[in-house]
């Protein structure tokens, strides 16, 4: 099996994010992704900060301290970006204007629950941040992580542990491993990296996965 | 590419079906997208629900709508003005329903469609008949009215200018319900007097970001008019 | 005595309009103030139709189509003013942002309630703009009306019998022959008109008035 | 004639009293008014209840104002930060309350105090431990939860420009919370990098019209540092 590294993940996502789509990328892993985007397609990042348009990082000495994304990094805005307020800003998740937003994730159930923000540790500070309301108000929620926690337990969980984000919000799994659908309250395979077969990855998350790839029968 | 510049307001309307909601900007006949609603007079869809603030006025744009029979109800504020004939003749012919809201609960409810809220507890209209049936809670000392929002099909604007992304800017007073019905339709279609290149508009003074706009379409007589 | 014409009833109660003011003037009788306010002070008219700064009518032949008031007349902007959209507009009055708005009535009771969208009468097309937001929103509402209908009655009431528009939210009326000031469930008299007497005011409107009037004994 | 302009920041945050709920805006640095917390630290103003988006970064602003153990409590949606210390030493010690609130409902619970809204049903946060408690109730098959409005004394915001009616034109990602602080706030105060002359600003450009602004003050520092 050769697993993903996270450069590949964010490369594969962003093959699947349609020419002219309005996109939001979570802070963290998800940030990767843009990246990633195919240069013959137009696709339109929103930073929940109140920028549309977000372009890439600017070249060094070249910083705006006030032109910064979500993750608080400095970027640059493309032309045809523009800026508006936070109420705006966040208008545009909730109201379903944004098709697709990538986040990371602790866990993601099988029926599409996210938990992303919170360990639950008593001594952890908890922070949200965006992520709830990205995770109910987009058209689209895309999950990007490693399927296994270091602890070597799956992320991908028939119920959560962990504090939960959203229900049943997330539509598909980005891992390092296989892509995930969920749909119906179940969780399809639709594509598994060279070397791992549906069985080994059926026994990496003790769930009842569907096999969902091109060809399979279903 | 993103290119949502539409080569003309028959094609911008085109699939508007039969009982839609749409909303029409304008404020009088400030803002009042007249070449798109010719187009869809020309174009022939009926039975409609209409969201504007007044219920048009003299006999072009929104009046020519209703005019022509193809209104069925109508969401405004001020329906009655000194020109508002073809409105006033439906409506005491029963030929078109009436549905009355306070100014500002309906730009709220346009708002919190835009916004994705599921209801707003206002005070406007706490206490009178345009708020009989709605459920009412003591908030803070003072009594609201729970509103819901006001989604629609398709919104029809006129703006000052606009690009290929949709990003609009606006012109006076016209402004007035475009940029937050633009956030409420499913499909929001601008008739621009410019249509300008990407990046010809100030990022600090677009008023509507592309992301609420669907289509546009360049109608230079409009800026003719305003000039 | 000797009522005042309109002119001059909007003339006194530009009197009452403090320096530096937020004021709406709805359509109508309300929209005589704007040539009335004090030379010497800055008052700043807001029009619901998003206009901040509003300034007088234009020049013949200098109108603009989209530079129109409320009632749909062709206005100016002064330095300083600007344009904002319809929420925000709205915003500005139910959010306690307007200092003063005034409004004409077919009815004021002595409570403060407010009716003037609407005669009720079967035939007629209601139409209420943005009078209820107003009446709730501004920090005070002033009504500027006749005190005595066309048939003889009195627009002060005990209590409306036309449709209302908002509740307890007027807190001084300005007619031709006197000023009110309504607090506590009732109406005290200000000011009147030269050559009426107290008792002949009452008597006009068929209330317990007060007389708060200075030097009045209360 | 109405003159906005104070002289200092001293000045413009004289009379803020212990115990003052105040509205802080930026999205960490960005847009937030150092300056004027600078003069509030000095002021000596204590008991604070602080609303912005995070809990400080690095030794500034907000930052500094928490370490000198002025804020008794944060409302904000994302506290934890890599530059966060001074939060996070005074949380783990239990010197600081915390409500945490997810980043929109934030946004949209100011925009309400703004705009006179007794509360609003939003579907963020709806099963999660940050709506434990909230009313629930199902619109259009969507679970939604009720946030009732934030509204403040203070709203300390940060702008590039601004007139003596109190007008503001923000820069790029600083304006962030400003535009709806200022509304939600009975006393707002902006510090800006430059005041000009009232009708140099186009009306077409301005973000904030003046009646949500009370008092504003010139740091001509700020510009410098975003040059």
């Amino acid at each position: 099996m050769k697993r993903m590294n996270r450069q590949m993940m964010a490369y594969r996502l962003a093959q699947d994010i349609p020419d002219g789509a309005y996109v939001n990328l979570g802070i963290g892993l998800p940030t990767l992704v843009a990246n990633c985007l195919p240069p013959d397609r137009e696709i339109i990042l929103q930073s929940e900060n109140g920028l549309l348009g977000m372009g890439p990082a600017p070249k060094a000495g070249q910083e705006d301290p006030d032109l910064i994304n979500a993750g608080k990094q400095s970027v640059t805005l493309l032309p045809g970006g523009c800026f508006f307020h936070h109420a705006d800003s966040f208008a545009m998740m909730r109201g379903g204007h944004i098709d697709i937003c990538v986040l990371g994730a602790f866990q993601v159930a099988a029926n599409g629950d996210l938990a992303n923000w919170h360990t639950g540790a008593p001594d952890a500070i908890p922070a949200v941040g965006g992520a709830m309301d990205l995770a109910v108000g987009a058209r689209q929620t895309f999950v990007m992580m490693e399927l296994m926690a270091r602890d070597g337990s799956s992320k991908l969980v028939k119920q959560c542990t962990y504090p939960l984000t959203g229900l049943a919000c997330v539509s598909r799994i980005y891992t390092d491993v296989a892509i995930f659908e969920l749909s119906g309250g179940r969780a399809g395979v639709i594509e598994l990296v060279d070397g791992l077969t549906f069985d080994e990855l059926c026994s990496m998350t003790d769930l009842p996965l569907i096999d969902a790839r091109e060809g399979a029968s279903a | 590419m993103i290119n949502k510049i539409m080569a003309s307001a028959a094609e911008a309307v085109s699939d508007i079906g039969d009982g839609s909601t749409i909303m029409i900007g304008g404020f009088g006949a400030a803002g009042m997208p007249d070449q798109l609603i010719d187009a869809l007079i020309d174009q022939g869809a009926k039975d409609l629900t209409v969201i504007n603030n007044n219920a048009g006025n003299g006999d072009r744009g929104l009046a020519a709508l209703i005019r022509e029979g193809r209104v069925r109800k109508i969401i405004c504020s001020f329906p009655r003005q000194s020109d508002s004939q073809h409105f006033d003749a439906r409506y005491r012919a029963g030929q078109i329903e009436l549905e009355l809201a306070p100014q500002g609960n309906l730009a709220a409810r346009i708002q919190a469609a835009g916004a994705g809220l599921g209801a707003i507890f206002t005070p406007t209209g706490y206490g009178t008949d345009l708020a009989r049936g709605n459920e009412v809670r003591e908030i803070d000392g003072v009594m609201h009215v729970l509103e819901y929002p006001l989604h629609a099909d398709f919104a029809l604007i006129q703006a000052f200018k606009g690009d290929r992304w949709g990003n609009l800017v606006y012109r006076k007073a016209a402004r007035n319900f475009g940029p937050i019905m633009a956030m409420a339709a499913r499909c929001a279609i601008a008739e621009v007097s410019e249509t300008v290149e990407l990046g010809d508009l100030d990022p600090e003074v677009v008023v509507t970001p592309g992301v609420f706009v669907q289509r546009l379409v360049c109608v230079p007589s409009a800026l003719e008019a305003a000039a």
